[in-house]
C-alpha cells in the first residue's frame, strides 16, 4: 500500500487537489471562493495530465541544444502529447476563471453581496 | 468540386468559426453583422445537410486534420492515428444536421428579437453552433472536450444577455459552474483513458479496449463521463440548472441550449456504445442511466405541473423528455450483451435516437413561441397572461403543435418515437414503461394549463394592442412545426432512411473502428 | 493626489519596465518552435505589461492609450490570421503545415537530433504562434481592462449596497 | 440533509478518484504510446520544429489549439457582452 502510494504520489496528490476544489465549490457560498475552487480543480487536472506524460530519467521533448547523442530514442524524451493537452487545458481554465469572476462582479453589482445564498433568487 | 467535397467536414466547423471571429470587426455597420451571420449559418446548414446525404450514401467519412490527404487516418506503418480525426458516421451526420437547422432558425428568429450588441451576440451564436458541430463530428476524445468547452463557454454570455435583472446573471453563473465541473470530469476521464491506453482517438480507444480488455481505471473514466454528460444533458438529479438557464436566456438562445443538450446526449451515446460497448460492466451503467432516466421522467413531469413561469414550465417538461431518451439509451445498453433482448434494444435505440431529434425540434418550437409571447407582452408569468389567441393566432397554433408533440399525441413525430420506446421498454421491464406512459400523460396537464392560461380566456385590457410577431419569427416557428408534423406523418420513412442507419452505426462497434482506421 | 494611479516613482518604473516585458513576450513568441514557449505564453507575458500599466496609471489613462475597441479588433484579427493560415493549408488538408521543409519562407529543414536550431524553420508554426500571441495578448488585456474598469467605477459609486 | 448529500458526493468522489490514481501505471513508467513515440521520432523531420510540444500544439493537434483560442475568444466576448452597460 505504502509502496504503491509513494509510486503514484503525483496522481494521488492531483486527485486530492481536485477534491479540495470540489469541496470549495460545494460547501462555500462565496462566489469568489467558488471561482477559486474551480481554478484549483483545473490546476489539479493539469497536474494530472502533465504527470501522465513523464518518463523516468527523460528530457524535455525539445531538440534545441538537447543533451542527446546521435539519433533520438523514443524512451529518452518525455511524452509531448500530454504536455500539449495541458497547455490547452490551462488556457481553457483561465478562460473559465475570467468569465466566472466577471459574473461574480456583475452579481455584486446587482445584489450588493457575493454570498450565493443571499444573492440567489432562482430556486432551481 | 470533388476536391472540395472532401473538405466539407472541416469547412462545416471552420466556416462558422471564421465568421464568428469576423463579426466583431463589422460592428460599425449594424446590418452587415446580421447578414454575415445569417449567411454563415445558411452555408453551415447546407454543408451539414450535404454531409448527411453523403454519409448516408457512402458510409463513414473521415477527415484527418493536417495530413497530406483528408482520408489518411494513420501515417505509414502506424496502427493508431497521430493527428486529430473528424469521423462522421450516420449518427453524427444526423445530429450535425439537426444542430445546424435549429441554429439557422435561431439566427433568423434573433433578427427581430435582439435589438442591441448584434456583432457579439451573433458571434457567440455562431460559436455555439461550431462547438456543437465540432462535438458531434470529432473522432478524438480530447477534441471532444475542447468543443464541449467551446459550446458551454460561448453560451454563458448569451444566457446572461438580459442584464437589467440579477436572475440571468445568476443563471449564467450556475450554468458556468456546472459546465466547468462537467468538463473537468471529462478531462480527468480523458486523462485516465490516455494513461491506460495511450490513445486519444475514439476508434483507437475502442479497438484498444476490444484487444486488451478493460482496466479498473477505464470503468472510473466511464462513470465520470456518464456523470458529466448527463449533467450537461439536464438529467435528474443534476437537473437544477436547467429551468434557471432555460428560463432566463433569450428564446433563441434557449433553442440553442436545446442543441447543447442534444450534443451532450450525442456524446453520451457515442461513448457508451462506441468506446465502452464491449465491457461487461456496461449493464451496471445501463441501470444507472435508466435510474437517471426514470427520475427525470418523474421529476420533470411533476415539477412542470406547479410552475407559474412559462419558460420554466417548458424546461421541466423538457427534463421529462430527456428521461425518455435516457431510458431508451439504458435499455439499448442493457441489451448489448443479452442476445434475446437485442431486437428490443435496437428498437429502443431507434425510439431514443428518433426522440432526440424530435425533442430538439419541439422544445425549440415551444421556446420560440414562449419568446414570441414574451416579446409582445413583456411577461412570462402565466397568471398575468390571457386571451392572446385572437391577437396572436399563429403563435397560438404553433404552440398547440409543440404542446401536442411534447405530450406525445398523434399526429406529431414524438408519438412515433414514444411508441417505439414504450413497446421496447415494455419487454425489458413493464414497470418502467408504465412510469414513462404515466409521466407522458402527466406532461399533457401543464401544457393544457399553459395553453389555456396564455391564449384562451377573456382578453386582458393591457394586451388589447398586442400584435402578431414579425414574419421572420413566424417563419422559424412554421418550419419547426412543419418538421414536427412531417416527421409525425411519415415516421416509417424517416426511421428507415435516417434513424436506422444512425442506430446501426452506433450499435456496431467494429464497423466504426473498421471504417475509421 | 489629483490624478488616479500610484506615485510618480512607481509610474516611471512601470513605464521603464513595459518595454523589456514586451520584448521578452515577443522573444518567447518568436522562439516558440525552438525553445519552451509559444504564442500563449508570450501573449500572456505581453498582457502582464498592460496589467502593470493598469495598476500604475489607473484604467482611465490606459483606456485612452489602448481602447477596448482596438483590443477587440486585434483579438479578432489574430484569430482570423490563425484560421486563415489553417484554411491556406487546404491544398492538402485543413491545418496542414504547407510551409515546412518547402524551402523559402520558414521552410528550412533542420538536421535530425540535437541541434542549435534556426528561427527560419517549422513552416506555419511560427506564423500561428504570432497569430495566437496577438490574440491572447489582446484578449487578456481586454478582460483585465473590463474587470478593472468596472471595479473602479464601483469604487466611485461607493461599493454597491453594503 | 443538503450538506449531507454534498458530503456523500464528495466522499464517493474521494474514494474512487484516489483508487483510480493508485490503480494507474506507476508514475514515470507510462504506458507505451505509439502516438507519442511517432511524434518523438518523426516529428522533427515532418514539421521542422525543434520544440516537439509546439509541433504537437500547432501541427499535429492544431485543431485543438483553434478550439482553445476560440474558448478564450468566447470568454472575452461573453465578458464584453456582460459589461456592455458599464462601458457606455
Amino acid at each position: 500500500m505504502i509502496a504503491v502510494l509513494s509510486q503514484n504520489l503525483p496522481f494521488v496528490v492531483s486527485a486530492l487537489l481536485l477534491l479540495i476544489g470540489m469541496y470549495a465549490l460545494l460547501f462555500k457560498s462565496n462566489l469568489i471562493k467558488m471561482a477559486i475552487g474551480l481554478s484549483v480543480m483545473g490546476s489539479a487536472v493539469n497536474l494530472f495530465l502533465i504527470a501522465l506524460g513523464y518518463r523516468q530519467d527523460s528530457i524535455a521533448p525539445i531538440f534545441t541544444n538537447a543533451p542527446l547523442v546521435g539519433a533520438v530514442n523514443a524512451a529518452e524524451m518525455a511524452m509531448p502529447v500530454p504536455q500539449a493537452l495541458t497547455l490547452t487545458s490551462i488556457v481553457i481554465s483561465l478562460a473559465v476563471t475570467a468569465l466566472m469572476l466577471s459574473l461574480a462582479v456583475l452579481t455584486f453589482r446587482h445584489t450588493g453581496t457575493l454570498d450565493a445564498e443571499k444573492a440567489g433568487r432562482l430556486k432551481g | 468540386m470533388i476536391e472540395l467535397v472532401q473538405h466539407f467536414p472541416a469547412l462545416a466547423i471552420g466556416v462558422p468559426l471564421a465568421f464568428a471571429f469576423l463579426l466583431p470587426l463589422l460592428k460599425k455597420w449594424r446590418n452587415s453583422a446580421v447578414i454575415a451571420a445569417l449567411a454563415a449559418l445558411a452555408v453551415t446548414e447546407f454543408l451539414a445537410l450535404f454531409i448527411l446525404q453523403d454519409v448516408l450514401q457512402n458510409g463513414i467519412r473521415i477527415y484527418s486534420m493536417g495530413a497530406v490527404v483528408p482520408g489518411l487516418a494513420t501515417p505509414e506503418q502506424m496502427a493508431v492515428p497521430v493527428r486529430i480525426l473528424l469521423s462522421i458516421d450516420a449518427f453524427s451526420a444526423f445530429m450535425g444536421a439537426v444542430a445546424a437547422t435549429i441554429a439557422l432558425l435561431a439566427g433568423i428568429y434573433s433578427i427581430h428579437f435582439i435589438r442591441e450588441s448584434h456583432s457579439k451576440y451573433f458571434s457567440l451564436l455562431l460559436l455555439m453552433l461550431a462547438g456543437a458541430l465540432g462535438l458531434v463530428f470529432t473522432g478524438d476524445m480530447f477534441n471532444m472536450f475542447v468543443f464541449f468547452e467551446v459550446l458551454s463557454i460561448s453560451s454563458i454570455g448569451l444566457i446572461a444577455f438580459w442584464l437589467h435583472r440579477a436572475e440571468p446573471v445568476e443563471a449564467g453563473f450556475k450554468y458556468l459552474a456546472i459546465s466547468a465541473v462537467a468538463s473537468i470530469f471529462v478531462l480527468f476521464a480523458v486523462g485516465l483513458l490516455y494513461g491506460q491506453h495511450g490513445v486519444l482517438n475514439i476508434a483507437g480507444l475502442s479497438r484498444s479496449t476490444l484487444l486488451y480488455g478493460f482496466a479498473f481505471t477505464d470503468i472510473i473514466a466511464l462513470a465520470l463521463l456518464v456523470c458529466a454528460f448527463s449533467m450537461k444533458a439536464g438529467a435528474a438529479p443534476m437537473h437544477y440548472w436547467v429551468p434557471d438557464a432555460y428560463g432566463e436566456a433569450p428564446a433563441a438562445v434557449t433553442a440553442m441550449l436545446a442543441v447543447a443538450s442534444l450534443a451532450s446526449l450525442y456524446a453520451l451515446f457515442r461513448i457508451a456504445f462506441t468506446v465502452f460497448g464491449a465491457t461487461p460492466l456496461i449493464e451496471l451503467v445501463a441501470f444507472a442511466v435508466i435510474i437517471f432516466g426514470v427520475l427525470s421522467l418523474f421529476l420533470g413531469a411533476t415539477m412542470s405541473l406547479v410552475q407559474k413561469d412559462l419558460k420554466r414550465l417548458i424546461a421541466y417538461a423538457g427534463i421529462s423528455q430527456t428521461g425518455f431518451i435516457l431510458v431508451a439509451l439504458g435499455v439499448g445498453l442493457a441489451a448489448i450483451h443479452n442476445t434475446p433482448l437485442q431486437p428490443f434494444g435496437a428498437m429502443a435505440m431507434e425510439g431514443g435516437v428518433f426522440h432526440v431529434i424530435n425533442h430538439a425540434f419541439y422544445e425549440a418550437l415551444l421556446f420560440l413561441c414562449a419568446g414570441a409571447v414574451f416579446l409582445r407582452t413583456g411577461t412570462k408569468d402565466l397568471n398575468e397572461l390571457g386571451g392572446l389567441a385572437r391577437r396572436m393566432p399563429f403563435t397560438a397554433f404553433f404552440f398547440l403543435i409543440g404542446g401536442i408533440a411534447i405530450a406525445g399525441l398523434p399526429p406529431s413525430s414524438a408519438f412515433a418515437s414514444k411508441i417505439l420506446i414504450y413497446e421496447s421498454v415494455y419487454f425489458f421491464n413493464p414497470l418502467i414503461a408504465v412510469i414513462a406512459l404515466v409521466s407522458s400523460v402527466l406532461v399533457v396537464v401543464p401544457m393544457v394549463k399553459a395553453f389555456c392560461a396564455i391564449f384562451l380566456g377573456p382578453e386582458i385590457g393591457k394586451f388589447k394592442k398586442v400584435r402578431e410577431v414579425p414574419g421572420a419569427m413566424l417563419f422559424t416557428m412554421l418550419v419547426l412545426s412543419a418538421l414536427v408534423i412531417i416527421f409525425g406523418l411519415f415516421p416509417g420513412a424517416i426511421v428507415e432512411t435516417i434513424v436506422s442507419p444512425a442506430v446501426n452505426a452506433l450499435l456496431s462497434q467494429s464497423a466504426y473502428v473498421g471504417g475509421v482506421l | 493626489m489629483t490624478e488616479e494611479g500610484l506615485s510618480k516613482i512607481v509610474r516611471t518604473v512601470a513605464l521603464l519596465l513595459t518595454a523589456p516585458i514586451t520584448v521578452l513576450g515577443l522573444y518567447i513568441i518568436a522562439h516558440g518552435h525552438l525553445t519552451p514557449g509559444g504564442g500563449f505564453q508570450g501573449g500572456t507575458v505581453i498582457a502582464t505589461a498592460i496589467a502593470l500599466m493598469l495598476v500604475a496609471f489607473g484604467s482611465k489613462r490606459v483606456k485612452k492609450a489602448v481602447g477596448k475597441e482596438v483590443l477587440s479588433a486585434t483579438e479578432s484579427l489574430g484569430l482570423i490570421a490563425f484560421i486563415a493560415i489553417a484554411f491556406l493549408g487546404m491544398g492538402s488538408t485543413f491545418f496542414s503545415n504547407f510551409l515546412a521543409n518547402a524551402g523559402g519562407l520558414l521552410g528550412m529543414s533542420i538536421p535530425s537530433g540535437a541541434n542549435p536550431g534556426t528561427i527560419n524553420s517549422a513552416g506555419t508554426i511560427p506564423l500561428m504562434n504570432f497569430a495566437v500571441g496577438i490574440e491572447v495578448a489582446s484578449a487578456l488585456s481586454l478582460v483585465l481592462l473590463l474587470i478593472y474598469f468596472s471595479g473602479e467605477k464601483e469604487g466611485k459609486k461607493g461599493g454597491g449596497k453594503k | 440533509m443538503k450538506s449531507f448529500t454534498k458530503a456523500l458526493v464528495l466522499a464517493v468522489l474521494v474514494f474512487f478518484l484516489v483508487l483510480a490514481a493508485l490503480e494507474l501505471r506507476p508514475f514515470g513508467m507510462p504506458q507505451k504510446s505509439a502516438m507519442d513515440d511517432y511524434i518523438i521520432v518523426k516529428g522533427q523531420e515532418e514539421t521542422a520544429a525543434n520544440n516537439l510540444v509546439s509541433a504537437v500544439v500547432f501541427d499535429y493537434r492544431g485543431f485543438d489549439t483553434l478550439g482553445e483560442a476560440t474558448v478564450l475568444f468566447a470568454a472575452v466576448s461573453g465578458a464584453y457582452l456582460l459589461f456592455r452597460r458599464e462601458l457606455k
